[in-house]
């Protein structure tokens, strides 16, 4: 997976190279171009994780920037309205998450996200205490996030 | 008091912050950087990797004392500083190499200078904290 | 002569490796070295005789005018003489008195040391080396008084002798070194040509004030007198060389050098007959309250000191001729009876005259030997104090004819309380009924005895023949003070007048006083009630009070408060700078030459000045720190925005580790407390508003003076072309001042060896320092 | 603005002596710091500020092509800076040694009579 | 078109800015002020380099626009979880009106260390109670 | 005349540091090194000063940048002088200290950091940049703080920071003048600064500027009312240490002094007044101070301070006559200040104290050592014809021919408090007998004799050093001759530094 | 006509530097120590906002390196806060 990654970054470092154009969107293009021709090569290899999870990267960078404005915007009118409407409150969230790399990119994206953020680890890293600001119910919190964010993200990284 | 998170986070902006300091020291001669910063910035990553993992693991990655870096760094920069009287120059002139070498630009002896600073800085910032932080 | 100077500091210096040689029978070798010295000066007699004087000149710093310039002439010769004669005697005495003492290398090194000293005094043709040898000669005096070092009243009186001397010592540098500036020249004999140079000079009554103050300590004038009683703590050989016979005429060879450079006024003059008469008549009367036989020549010798004041004073020949003769006359008895005193002691172990009589019967050829020295004191006829007196006398009856009634009463007066003194110590002693306690007394060793009774029969034959001395070479002496031919004839008979009627009245006084005088420790306690008034405890009590002001005055600048410390440096800055800047006038802004104000910097600037605000009023550290940082940071934006990015960056990392720094430290420390007063707080809230705002005017002013741009321009220029490098902040830190940077990383190296063992060392009791 | 930096460096002085007339060896310690970062203002502001012109020289060019600031007080204040931070460590440590012995920051409790001299 | 984008863009960073500001100045307990101000800011800092990235040709810009963001990705969450752990830890009050707090009792209070389930084993008194605040006080 | 070797004496002992550093904790590798490079760093020190005095001034463009652009080096008479003396006295506290200073200091950095303070004193002598100054008087201050505070008992802490705290606003004056002087005239070279301090127009500022140096300099060479640093800390430290902090760190001060204040600032009445009031307040608290003291060290302490006075006077005086006077004093006090330290120390060793109250009978139990003493303490008495006496005899002159009446009176009374309280120091060390002779702790005795020579050998070196200036005065005279004229005619001093030696 | 320029002087610069204004508001009051910490880290990153919109208007591209610093180990004294604040109650 690792060698068609090194790939596609060689095929667009030809592209920019080709080109001779070093503005960034031209490396950007290349990179897209680079992929799509070895998609197009390696159609029919046993391996096809890298060309799945390119998109799924992709959509879920996009994914992240939705809630990541959705929540900001409700935050910001909270911030500036005098009245408040949050229900904040300490979360134990228990982790599907493994390794630590796992552990902290979903901790990362957690506390990028507004509205909530990661007070601790627990020793044994099965537990994570999430600090929510509209927090309705508790039960609902971990399982939207279960099945939000975690998934999508582990589906990612295994 | 650890922070797994901190740990984690440490084990890739160690080697990050390091190469950044490499980068600063070598291109201070031409943009804003240098010797001084360059140290600065590697040693706050021992720092940072300190907080995370306790000095004992820190000073394990350093292998060395860092009070020994010191001597070295001096050594380092008087010995750059004194190379050009061998050329019967002032002590402190300039050397350089005829030709440029790419990435770095021109190598001179202002450079060997530099590196001297860089470890001494190393040295003096580490073992001042360190120091501090065994002493508990 | 340099030799002859020499000799004594060689031999002196000598002894520190040799002193146990000399301990054993080789001490016999010690008094030959005044006897050689001596018989060197005998040998120049009939030459200075005859009007020659010897000069001998040896470079040492001649940049300076400060030279080994000797020059005998009568005075130097006559003084010389004494000095290497009282000494002969005075080191075979000395062998035998302090034969077995632990430190007999010590005291002949010192009394060797004191010698060449002494010589050098009276022998300098330079007025700095003669200064040189002054200094000596006082600082030999003090090991030579603190002999007895365990005593601590011996430690005390050095101390105060020096302190007198050497107090007069400095006066008298300044005084001879003003006196040398104006006549252009140090050497002696040249000055004696700028005697008007120097006495119209208007600086010329502080010349002589100064010389005055160096010659009356030395001297033991009025109000100086005090040091020289304490002086007897010393071993009697040394009271009797040092206290009586030279040193303490230092002062008198002085006033008699320079009164052919300085003398002849009417200043000069008074002074001296004023300290000198007032000394000499004051010192009489005490002398007679004393029982003490030390205490009693002690006095006798300030009195004779101050008569020799008194008749240099007068200035006239005949009291100069006077002088010359009284010089040798009063060394020669005063030395005798001193010795005599050391043999009492030494044999009776008491001094007090009112317990010692009958001696005669044990100590005849000590009897003699007294009884000649008391004689010569009080001037009895054929003997050399009679002609001594006939001087003095003759000198204040020829002096102006309005004081000659007064001036003779008082030279009269004293020489009456004189004439009892010297028989309080010569004859007392050994006359009357011999105490049970004295009878199994011994003579002592010939060498004991023998040295003053040698010094007394010179006494007496000096008084025989007063011609062989005085008229062959004292005269030249009397022309060596005058400064012109003096006419001197010496006579054992001058025929029945007036001069020899007030000798007779006197002598006959004198003996009189001695009979109905019988001083007692309750006469000597009744006196003590006016020690009050006494110079001693005046200079005690202006001491005390020096020293309490010092303590005062040290405690109140010096207190231990680093906040007061500081507030006095910022305030004496502060003063300073304001007074500068008001000379300086007012400010002109030129507001177009300033670059264009921000929005962004006006905020930065708040946040820094409520980021100080929080600094100085907090409570909390941690708050300070964190303040600090923003003062750190805002520092950093300031940078960039004026174009300093490496500045910009540097800052930022230092004054990030510099939190952390004070954050691992300060995590233990409680928080302030304010212990401080709500006035102090506005007081040092003034001062240092103040100073800000001298800074910033300061700043301001020197904002607006032009300055030129040729180095930066020059870095500019070639930072590139000649030094490779496009960030010019960096090239000159490595290339154009690459020595500044080399230093500063080794003031990091310092600091964080010094952070290393700061923290880690951890001394044992034992090796603590 | 040259005024402002006026103000500030002012200011700094100001409060650095205010501080090291404090009794407790924290605030001395900040004091010290505060007059440090006043000297650098002053120097920078001495050197004739500009903005928006680092002493850098373009990439494309060997010499400057437009006005620069002054790099001299820039070298010298991170010449200062950097030996003010050697200072400021030692005396950070100092006062670490100075609570360990004391108990306080108060200086007056450091303060040794004569009668302890050796 | 490009200074329309970039209008729109330091916009809406300058904004986020703001409102994190505003957040921190507003908020009523530190982890709401925490939690607001971490990812604003770095929303707002985020969207001015692209501004910054756009704007200059350089690539050299761009990679050093993208390594700003990346870092302060990375190190923004950390910071928020050291501080706002060492502020549980310290005591500092929650809200009023904040909901639950699952984190009370769970820290050992010898080790600092973190429990995972069923609350403490260790006895030491027992889970404690939340840490609410009645009012805002001077805690150092 | 160009030479790139006048560096020398600095570069050797950066290496003496360096080295040792790489032999951090083998102490007894350590002493041989710094004995050993003391004794180069003494011959260096020697022919750099025969050169000089034969040749005349000696300069080097560091980095090849000629002055005004670069950093030059410059050794006139003056600075070798003072580099030749600080040797003398490195030597000397060198050898001092492999035994005077005890082993934990040694494995804790005491050998490279005094050989860095060495350095700093020799840089700090030889520059000709007003800038790089500072910096050695940052290395100078940093190092000895660490030296002051290595292995500190609390009363060394304490002086260590008030040392520290008053030194550093020392530092700041001195670096806010240094600011000052680049906005008056943009430029660092002291010998180019000569040139354009005099063109700045509007001359109080200039003034003003030299106030600031007047002020740093002045706390860092201890003179009232800005002394209070010396005697806070003088005492504390080991004495080894406390050596060369008294021969050496104030005369600092006095040398910028004398280095700014003749090339860079002229003194004009005004300074010339500020400075003779100063110079006689100082003298008269450094006597006061002294007068109270019964700790030796104390009493050093407050009689540096005097000293300080003399030479401070004979700045304001600012003649050739008074500043003869100056530098003879300066050469002598070097002399005789380290050793009067280094002696406190051995007295330390010889009966456990240095209060003046507990000591005694040193004259009894230790004569030659006695002796010895006794001619560095009369030399600094200045009893004739010993060292401290010559300059006096040119502070005089000076002092009466400018009518500085009250100079001499406070010179007099300098150097009387001065032969008191020696005076006074012999009667009870030496000549009393200790109040308590079963408390006597006499280390000396029981020293193997090598050790014995190390510690007495050095303070004999010092002291033969004094007496061959007190003896020999006529070659110290025609020094002190050169290095005024040079100070008062500084023509020679720009010319050798600016001279554009391309274009001849 | 209203250039990108004058759009961030008069609009972007303003805003953030009053959001500065705002944190140090907050940094001044506390109450806690956690909140000046967060206040200054919060004010550090206005601060890599600032410089990038400063480097953009003088067109000094050489500024960014300093943001680079900022972001890079500006986290590094709020750890130190964090790690000691924690250790001062142990
Ligand atoms: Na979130
Ligand atoms: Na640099």
């Amino acid at each position: 997976m690792i060698k068609y990654f090194l790939m596609n970054l060689l095929l667009s470092g030809i592209w920019v190279a080709l080109t001779g154009s070093m503005y960034y969107t031209n490396f950007l293009f290349g990179f897209l171009l680079g992929f799509f021709v070895l998609w197009i090569m390696n159609r029919n290899e046993t391996d096809q994780r890298y060309f799945y999870r390119v998109p799924k990267i992709i959509s879920f960078i996009f994914y992240f920037l939705y809630e990541l404005i959705k929540a900001n915007v409700q935050v910001a009118f909270d911030v500036v309205t005098p009245k408040y409407f949050f229900k904040p409150g300490i979360v134990k969230y228990p982790l599907n998450a493994k390794t630590d790399f796992e552990i902290n990119l979903l901790t990362t994206m957690l506390s990028l996200t507004p509205g909530t953020l990661i007070l601790d680890v627990s020793e044994d890293k099965k537990t994570i205490y999430i600090h929510v600001m509209y927090l309705t119910d508790a039960e609902k919190f971990v399982m939207q996030t279960k099945t939000g964010l975690e998934r999508r993200l582990l589906a990612i990284l295994r | 008091m650890k922070s797994a998170i901190l740990q984690t986070a440490t084990r890739y902006l160690l080697p990050i912050l390091l190469l950044f300091s490499f980068f600063l020291l070598l291109r201070g001669h031409y943009f804003p950087g240098g010797g001084f910063v360059g140290g600065l910035v590697a040693s706050i990553a021992f720092v940072l990797h300190s907080l995370a993992n306790g000095t004992a693991s820190t000073m394990k990655i350093l292998g060395y004392k860092p009070i020994s870096l010191i001597p070295i760094g001096l050594a380092i920069s008087t010995v750059s500083i004194m190379l050009p009287m061998l050329f019967n120059l002032p002590p402190m002139t300039g050397l350089w190499f005829e030709e440029p070498i790419p990435v770095i630009g021109m190598i001179g002896s202002a450079l060997f200078f530099d590196l001297g600073v860089y470890l001494v800085v190393i040295g003096v910032v580490l073992t001042i904290l360190f120091t501090i932080a065994l002493d508990e | 002569m340099l030799f002859t100077v020499l000799a004594g500091l060689i031999t002196s210096s000598l002894l520190i490796p040799f002193g146990k040689l000399i301990k054993t029978k080789w001490s016999i070798l010690l008094p030959f070295i005044p006897v050689v010295l001596f018989l060197f000066y005998v040998m120049h007699v009939p030459s200075i005789a005859e009007g020659t004087n010897f000069v001998q000149r040896v470079n040492w710093v001649p940049s300076l005018g400060v030279n080994l310039d000797f020059r005998l002439d009568g005075l130097s010769l006559l003084f010389a003489l004494l000095i290497t004669g009282v000494g002969t005697a005075i080191f075979f005495y000395g062998r035998t008195y302090l034969k077995g003492h632990i430190y007999f290398d010590r005291f002949f090194g010192y009394l060797l040391l004191f010698m060449s000293a002494m010589l050098g005094v009276v022998l300098a043709d330079n007025i700095l080396t003669l200064f040189i040898f002054w200094e000596l000669t006082s600082i030999s005096s003090f090991f030579l008084i603190g002999f007895n070092n365990d005593d601590k009243s011996s430690r005390d009186s050095a101390l105060t002798a020096l302190s007198i001397t050497g107090l007069g010592g400095f006066f008298l540098l300044a005084g001879l070194i003003l006196a040398g500036n104006i006549a252009g020249t140090f050497v002696i004999s040249e000055l004696f040509m700028k005697h008007e140079v120097l006495t119209i000079h208007p600086l010329y009554p502080l010349i002589i004030g100064l010389l005055f103050i160096g010659a009356f300590t030395k001297s033991a004038q009025f109000p100086f007198h005090f040091w020289l009683p304490g002086a007897m703590k010393a071993p009697t050989p040394v009271s009797a060389y040092l206290h009586s016979a030279t040193m303490v005429k230092a002062g008198i060879y002085l006033l008699a050098r320079f009164t052919p450079i300085l003398g002849g006024t009417d200043l000069w003059s008074i002074s001296l007959m004023v300290v000198g008469g007032f000394t000499m008549i004051f010192a009489a009367v005490h002398a007679l309250f004393r029982i003490d036989l030390k205490g009693i020549l002690a006095y006798s010798t300030i009195s004779a000191l101050g008569v020799l004041t008194f008749l240099l004073g007068l200035g006239t020949p005949a009291a100069i001729i006077a002088a010359s003769v009284f010089i040798l006359v009063h060394a020669l008895y005063k030395a005798t009876l001193f010795m005599v005193t050391g043999i009492i002691d030494h044999e009776t172990h008491t001094r007090d005259i009112s317990v010692l009589s009958g001696l005669r019967k044990v100590l005849p050829p000590v009897f003699v030997a007294a009884l000649l020295a008391a004689l010569s004191s009080a001037g009895l006829p054929l003997t050399f104090g009679f002609i001594g007196k006939d001087l003095i006398y003759e000198a204040t009856l020829h002096f102006n004819e309005n004081w000659t009634i007064w001036l003779t009463l008082l030279a009269v007066l004293t020489n009456v309380g004189l004439v009892a003194a010297g028989f309080m110590a010569g004859i007392k002693p050994f006359a009357g009924k011999l105490p049970s306690a004295f009878s199994n007394i011994h003579l002592p060793y010939p060498s004991l005895w023998i040295p003053p009774l040698v010094l007394a029969i010179f006494g007496l034959a000096f008084g025989l023949v007063p011609g062989i001395i005085g008229n062959y070479f004292n005269h030249q002496t009397a022309n060596a003070i005058a400064g012109i031919e003096t006419d001197m004839h010496l006579k054992i008979w001058h025929g029945f007048n007036l001069v020899l009627i007030l000798s007779m009245a006197t002598l006959l006084a004198g003996t009189l006083l001695y009979v109905v005088n019988k001083p007692s420790s309750s006469k000597l306690q009744m006196l003590a009630r006016f020690d009050g008034l006494s110079p001693q405890a005046i200079f005690r009590r202006l001491a005390r009070g020096l020293k309490d002001f010092a303590l005062f005055f040290t405690r109140r600048f010096h207190n231990g408060y680093l906040r007061a410390y500081h507030l006095k440096i910022i305030l004496f800055a502060e003063l300073l700078l304001a007074y500068k800047l008001w000379l300086s006038g007012p400010i002109s802004i030129d507001f177009d030459s300033l670059t264009p104000l921000s929005w962004y910097e006006v905020v930065i600037v708040a946040i820094l000045i409520g980021a100080l605000y929080i600094i100085v009023s907090a409570k909390s550290r941690l708050a300070s720190v964190v303040s600090t940082s923003v003062i750190g940071y805002c520092m950093c934006l300031m940078f960039v925005f004026y174009s300093a990015p490496d500045l910009a960056m540097t800052q930022f990392t230092i004054d990030t580790l510099t939190t952390v720094l004070f954050v691992l430290v300060l995590y233990k420390l409680p928080g302030f407390i304010n212990f401080t007063s709500k006035t102090v707080l506005m007081r040092d809230a003034l001062v240092a508003l103040g100073f800000g705002a001298i800074l910033s005017l300061i700043a301001l002013r020197v904002l607006f003076e032009p300055n030129t741009t040729e180095i930066s321009n020059f870095y500019g220029e070639n930072a590139y072309l000649l030094a490779k490098g496009k960030n010019v902040v960096n090239v000159i830190l490595v290339d154009f001042r690459v020595a500044d940077t080399l230093f500063e990383t080794v003031v990091l190296s310092i600091a964080a060896l010094g952070v290393y063992s700061l923290i880690r060392l951890r001394l044992k009791s034992s090796e603590k320092e | 603005m040259e005024l402002l930096l006026v103000l500030v460096l002012g200011l700094l002085y100001a409060a650095g002596v205010y501080l090291i007339l404090r009794r407790s060896l924290v605030k001395l310690l900040l004091g010290i710091m505060l007059l440090g970062n006043g000297t650098n203002v002053l120097i920078f502001l001495l050197g004739k500020i500009t903005k928006g012109s680092p002493p850098v020289i373009d990439e494309s060019y060997k010499v400057f092509q437009d006005i620069y600031a002054d790099p001299i007080p820039q070298a010298l204040i991170l010449t200062a800076i950097v030996i003010s931070f050697a200072l400021t460590s030692f005396a950070i440590v100092l006062l670490k040694r100075v609570y360990a012995l004391v108990n306080s920051d108060d200086l007056d409790d450091l303060n040794t009579p004569e009668e302890e001299d050796l | 078109m490009i200074d329309i984008i970039l209008a729109i863009l330091s916009t809406v960073g300058a904004l986020s800015i703001l409102f994190a500001s505003i957040g921190i100045l507003r908020m009523p307990d530190f982890y709401l002020r925490l939690s607001v101000t971490v990812k604003a800011s770095t929303l707002g800092v985020g969207l001015l380099l692209i501004c910054a990235a756009i704007m200059f040709p350089d690539v050299s810009v761009t990679t050093k626009a993208i390594a700003i963001i990346f870092f302060l990705i990375i190190t923004a969450p950390i910071a928020a979880h050291m501080i706002g752990r060492a502020a549980y830890f310290t005591g500092t009050p929650l809200w009023k009106d904040t909901v639950i707090d699952q984190l009370a009792g769970m820290y050992n209070k010898e080790t600092h260390e973190l429990e995972s389930n069923g609350g403490p084993k260790n006895s030491e008194g027992g889970s404690e109670p939340p840490n609410i605040a009645k009012s805002e006080e001077e805690t150092e | 005349m160009i030479d790139n070797h006048i560096l020398a004496p600095v570069f050797v002992q950066l290496f003496t540091a360096v080295i040792q550093l790489m032999f951090w904790r083998k102490t007894l590798t350590q002493r041989y090194l710094s004995v050993g490079g003391s004794f180069i760093g003494l011959l260096v020190a020697i022919r750099l000063f025969s050169r000089v005095y034969q040749d005349g001034i000696l300069t080097m463009n560091a980095a090849n940048w000629d002055a005004p652009f670069g950093i030059v080096f410059v050794a006139d008479l003056l600075s070798v002088t003072l580099v030749l003396l600080t040797s003398i006295a490195c030597f000397a506290v060198s050898i001092f200290s492999s035994i005077g200073v005890s082993r934990q200091r040694m494995l804790y950095g005491y050998f490279p950091i005094f050989h860095f303070l060495i350095m700093g004193l020799h840089g700090a002598f030889l520059t000709g940049d007003i800038f790089n100054l500072y910096v050695y008087f940052e290395v100078i201050i940093i190092s000895s703080f660490v030296l002051m505070t290595l292995g500190g008992r609390k009363a060394q802490l304490e002086g260590a920071v008030k040392y520290m705290a008053m030194n550093i606003l020392a530092s700041m004056f001195f670096l806010t003048g240094i600011g000052l002087l680049y906005g008056l005239t943009g430029s660092l070279n002291m010998a180019d600064l000569a040139l354009k301090v005099r063109q700045v127009q509007d001359g109080t500022l200039v003034g003003i500027t030299s106030c600031f140096f007047i002020l740093g300099f002045g706390i860092k060479s201890a003179v009232f009312p800005l002394y209070y640093w010396l005697p806070s800390s003088y005492h504390t430290p080991p004495s080894a240490v406390a050596a060369t902090f008294g021969g050496l760190l104030t005369k600092v001060g006095i040398y910028a002094m004398l280095r700014v204040f003749s090339l860079i600032f002229v003194p004009d009445e005004f300074t010339r007044t500020l400075l003779m009031v100063i110079a006689c307040a100082t003298i008269l608290t450094g006597a006061f101070g002294a007068i109270i003291k019964t700790n030796i060290r104390r009493l050093f302490s407050y009689l540096i301070v005097c000293h300080i006075g003399f030479m401070i006077g004979g700045i304001a005086m600012f003649s050739k006559l008074a500043l003869m006077g100056v530098v003879f004093y300066l050469i002598h006090d070097i002399a005789v200040k380290t050793n009067m330290f280094l002696i406190a120390g051995l007295i330390r060793q010889l009966r456990g104290t240095m209060d003046m109250d507990k000591l005694g009978g040193l004259y009894r139990d230790y004569p030659k050592i006695s002796v010895l003493i006794a001619l560095v303490l009369f030399s600094l008495v200045g009893i004739p014809p010993l060292s401290g006496f010559w300059p006096k005899i040119f502070l005089f002159q000076e002092a009466f021919l400018q009518t500085q009446y009250f100079f001499v009176a406070a010179l007099i009374v300098g150097s009387f408090v001065t032969l008191y309280v020696i005076a006074n120091m012999w009667a009870q060390v030496f000549w009393k007998n200790p109040p308590r002779e079963e408390e006597v702790d006499d280390r000396f005795a029981p020293m193997q004799p090598y050790r014995k020579l190390l510690m007495v050998l050095p303070i004999g070196m010092l002291a033969l050093t004094t007496l061959y200036i007190g003896l020999n005065a006529e070659a110290i005279v025609l020094v002190a001759e050169k290095i005024s004229s040079q100070l008062i005619d500084t023509s020679t001093y720009i010319e050798a530094v600016l001279n554009k030696n391309n274009e001849l | 006509m209203i250039t990108l320029e004058t759009y961030f002087d008069f609009v972007i610069l303003p805003i953030l530097s009053i959001s500065a204004m705002l944190v140090f508001i907050r940094l001044y009051k506390g109450p806690a120590i956690v909140d000046r910490v967060i206040a200054l880290d919060l004010i550090i990153t206005i601060g890599i906002g600032i410089i990038t919109v400063y480097s953009i208007r003088a067109d000094q591209q050489v500024m960014l390196d300093v943001a680079i610093i900022l972001a890079l180990i500006a986290f590094l004294g709020t750890i130190a806060f964090a790690y000691y604040i924690e250790k001062q109650k142990k």
